[in-house]
């Protein structure tokens, strides 16, 4: 197992396309991305059932820990401008 | 006003379902119709509207109004978020007064659609090329909108950092390759060009199942917009004045501009049902990219829980009377 | 008993496409309905069956037997549940019992649905106001259900602990504005209310295409309930027991109480089936929330992967048989 | 060749939607349509052609060309996944190679609805045992590629290590008890058995919004083949010529066959078609698990971006072109 | 990066609306909500696709350490009375 | 609180049923799959909405650390052989 910090972004569902081209700029080609959820924060409630959309996602990224600031760095101003979470923790990759 | 009116509005099953909706919401219901079905009925609605508008289209031809009605409903989607801006910029800041600006400038296709079927119970006849002036007026208030905000200095380029894009190309992809407005106008040419024999072997899907189909969407539509209206009451007196009497505005510009164009009593109907209402598909999925400093919180509210209900159980009926009363 | 009924009721469309279902569980197909179809196609037939009903009881109006048959529904509604927890808590614990009795003494659409296809096919006649029959026992027994538990000490009010809503508030909110109770009764008031020009307009959406819809529905509880079918092998003996013999006791009560009323062949068979059948939507749906000490392995199981395929294969040409022979 | 033939292949309205969607995928619209949509809509086709072609078969009874033709069809189904592999292999190792073989020597059901809607609109008949032919052709190539890809000391059985199952059990599983192979072929038996009865009292939902089903279903497989075109560019000369190039081989191969057999020009169109295309559904989903060596970025892309589009917008008026001509 | 509790709360789907009103009220706004999830536990199989619904869902939260305490304190109830999951986890969180 | 192992598997969805049933086997009932996810890795990008299907999923599962090595070493087979991404991380169990 080697060790990698493990990533969370959640954003509004549209904004996900561009998120991962940014992350693929990077050299991150990883990533799961968990969508239609509900959320709530600064911005108030998001649901996914209204008309006009609205849902968030969730983009998982596992990377090594030396490849974590530049993560950061480039998704920052997206949650700056677009509101969002990052949440970052560690654990270990099953190497298989 | 003639109460038969009202009634035979209200006595719409679509407008009863919407009710319906309502209804749960307010009991607490645990009904919900989860995504993607209310995604499935509004694409429904919009291809089958669509493509019905274009085989009217294909057999009425372009002839006699249709290019002035249609020069004027562009005309309409780019004044009307001019003049709303005007005003809501008194009590707004620049990006909130330009997103309720571009909702009200554009429209609610379901609205249009429920006009539709309000004139199909009073069997008034309209033409298939108000579609097209729908499909027009969807788009222009979201570049008009944007515009606003920009120059007030706010509406950061969706791409600001982002050397992914330029922002403008981004917007107009936004506004005139938005799903909806792809597939309303898609369908609408698709039905003008397979005519006939195309109105034909759709006619089960487009126009049997259609009033079925409206009736689930309003279901859903009448939960969602029960659930906002909570949230109106947060909005303050201002918007919610707005919300009601800005549609009774544009709704008399449109009659009066309906009047001059020399449409029939549909039509009439239908451009100012386009002119009174305000969109919270297109518009708001655009702005959530393009304008994220307006709170969706007041103009999808806005739209959805106060314009909307307002058009569909008031508006439509007091419209058509006052058509009815100025035509005849 | 005639054969033919068997065959009649075997070779339907939607029957066969239960089938389908259970062989694709039997041969490990991947095959799958993923949510929110399997939602969509219940919203729709609750819908449908609903506005044909309520459009049916405005042609036929409230005379004859009408308001007799309402009140035997809510009557069996709440009689089912009290004679089977009697016999149930003689070998569960309060809670599923009551949870199994609350199952059996609400109804399945579906059931209603199938026996109403058989009886068009075999080409009898019913009413319209067995829909309002059906609307009216989905609730009682789940109130009943939830304070036989509650007397028996369990049945902890949903809200213990939590100061968020009086606990039978809840109750009759889950009761009564149950999703699916809603839709059911809200498209029967919607039918009554708008008549022969709202029947017309969404005939072919109610009508037209039910049949198919009601196969694509099937299809799923038939994959649905096969997957419950091995659990029910470790329920023992009892539960099984029960969720064959009931269904046949209340079928019986059940023509005994249309023949009493005088209903017609077709009425009294959507009389039996109501009575006969268990619910697997709407009572699951509240149970889960109001009495969660209960097992939903057992009192789901029990109608979805016996009582259900039960009734529905074999149950109604019985029933039909009986009527036939009783009735002549 | 008649140019009127592409034309009218062309006006059709679901290859306008089709072409809509690829137009939305081109223009970066937000246009979706998410999951379980397709799926649904998938369903739904399957479900009506089955029965559709079941309802005919019951009423054409097997005489004549059927035995025959159901037996070439197997033939074919097994014949052009070997040539194919003798080809393939000289470029692309055993894996994928196998894996594209498999893809070609199987069907694709939406191609063989737009022959059929083809056919329809020319006014040439064809007959409801051609649906049997290609329930038949969907999965023996799936044995087949992957007999070829063991032989190739490829393909791990599915579970090597673990001792769930056999490995042979699960790919016999995988081919014929795939869901849409069971949906396809349990609703053809279900027309058959259920005969006139049933076709009539399914008419509206399988016939009556066909049409219109189909068009949604298109639009998505616009924008889905329209997002692959991107990565056929990657896949070099090779897969690219044969994606075009072997269609056009088996269609001719088809054309000889169903002169052979004497069909009439709507049933070779039809077998011609089943010949010529290529599997996006039950194979791929039946590889991923039982090959997962082979690359679905290469098989996928090739049928899906490439075979697809070619024949739906250029193979069927030009098979047809060559049929009329033979024929006459 | 500023250090945050994960929490991660496995329930039925029709507990949501309470927890999220209970988390409200002990002035927790943040939550993402990952909804139509399969599930196993001690109360057998949860499925999402039955007739009656059924299904779970997941509630993320991301708390300061300091309310960590309150939270469990509200969420563990429900939990006894309906079944569940509840994991706790270390997390930073990207300021923005 | 228990300390737990909190280990996330993504795969394809075809394959949840057996890796399920591998997991049963090591007498492990308690699971949460999280479906229709989005993703990308060295397979390439999947995604949910094509007409073969074709999308991730993500089994979640909160061992004792004695169990992990055990679900590791079934899990990681079918990992080597189809691909996919197992994390494993620490988290603690409210208990209830
Ligand atoms: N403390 C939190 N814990 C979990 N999710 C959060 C939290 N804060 C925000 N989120 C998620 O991030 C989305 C955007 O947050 P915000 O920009 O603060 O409105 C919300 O809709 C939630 O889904
Ligand atoms: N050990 C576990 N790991 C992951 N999820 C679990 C675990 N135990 C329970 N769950 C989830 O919590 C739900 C309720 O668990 P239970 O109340 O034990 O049946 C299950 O359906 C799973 O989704
Ligand atoms: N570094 C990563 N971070 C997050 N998810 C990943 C990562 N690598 C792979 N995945 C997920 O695992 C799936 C299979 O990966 P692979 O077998 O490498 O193509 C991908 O489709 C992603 O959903
Ligand atoms: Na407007
Ligand atoms: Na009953
Ligand atoms: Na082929």
């Amino acid at each position: 197992m080697e060790p990698v910090k493990r990533i969370e972004i959640v954003v509004d569902s549209p904004e996900v396309p561009e998120l991962l081209q940014i992350l693929r700029r990077e050299g991150i080609g990883g990533y799961t991305v968990f969508g239609h959820l509900r959320g709530g924060g600064d911005r108030g409630e998001r649901r996914d059932d209204e008309p006009s959309g609205g849902g968030n996602a969730c983009i998982l990224v596992a990377v090594p820990a030396a490849k974590l600031q530049r993560v950061i760095e480039v998704v920052r101003p997206v949650l700056k401008r677009r509101g969002g979470m990052c949440l970052v923790g560690d654990a270990h990759w099953v190497v298989h | 006003m003639d109460l038969s009116l009202i009634a035979s509005n209200l006595l719409n099953p679509p407008v009863l379902f919407f009710a319906l909706g309502a209804l749960a919401h307010f009991l607490r219901s645990d009904l919900e119709i989860p995504q993607p079905l209310p995604k499935f009925f509004s694409l429904y609605l919009l291809l089958a509207i669509g493509f019905k508008g274009g085989s009217e289209l294909h057999e009425s031809g372009l002839g006699g109004p249709v290019l002035g009605t249609l020069g004027a409903a562009v005309g309409m989607a780019a004044f009307v978020p001019l003049w709303t801006y005007a005003i809501l910029r008194r009590r707004l800041d620049a990006a909130n007064a330009a997103a309720v600006a571009a909702t009200y400038g554009s429209i609610s296709a379901v609205t249009f659609i429920a006009a539709s079927a309000f004139l199909a119970q009073l069997g008034v006849a309209s033409s298939g090329y108000m579609v097209a002036a729908m499909a027009l007026m969807e788009s222009p208030a979201i570049i008009i909108g944007i515009t606003l905000a920009r120059r007030a200095g706010g509406g950061t380029p969706r791409t600001a950092g982002m050397p992914v894009d330029g922002g403008w190309s981004h917007l107009l992809r936004d506004a005139f390759a938005n799903g909806s407005v792809l597939v309303l106008s898609g369908a609408l040419l698709i039905g003008y060009a397979t005519g006939s024999s195309g109105k034909e072997a759709l006619a089960p899907f487009t126009d049997g199942i259609f009033r079925g189909m409206l009736c689930l969407f309003l279901l859903d539509m009448g939960l969602v917009s029960a659930r906002r209206v909570g949230s109106s009451r947060e909005l303050g007196l201002f918007p919610v004045a707005f919300a009601v009497l800005v549609p009774l505005a544009n709704a008399a510009l449109g009659i009066a501009i309906a009047l001059w164009l020399g449409l029939g009593q549909g039509d009439a109907l239908l451009f100012t049902a386009l002119c009174a209402s305000a969109s919270y598909i297109a518009v708001p999925a655009a702005l959530r990219l393009a304008l994220p400093e307006a709170n969706p919180g007041l103009y999808v509210t806005m739209a959805l829980a106060l314009t909307f209900p307002f058009n569909i159980v008031v508006g439509l009926p007091l419209y058509m009377a006052a058509i009815q009363r100025i035509w005849s």
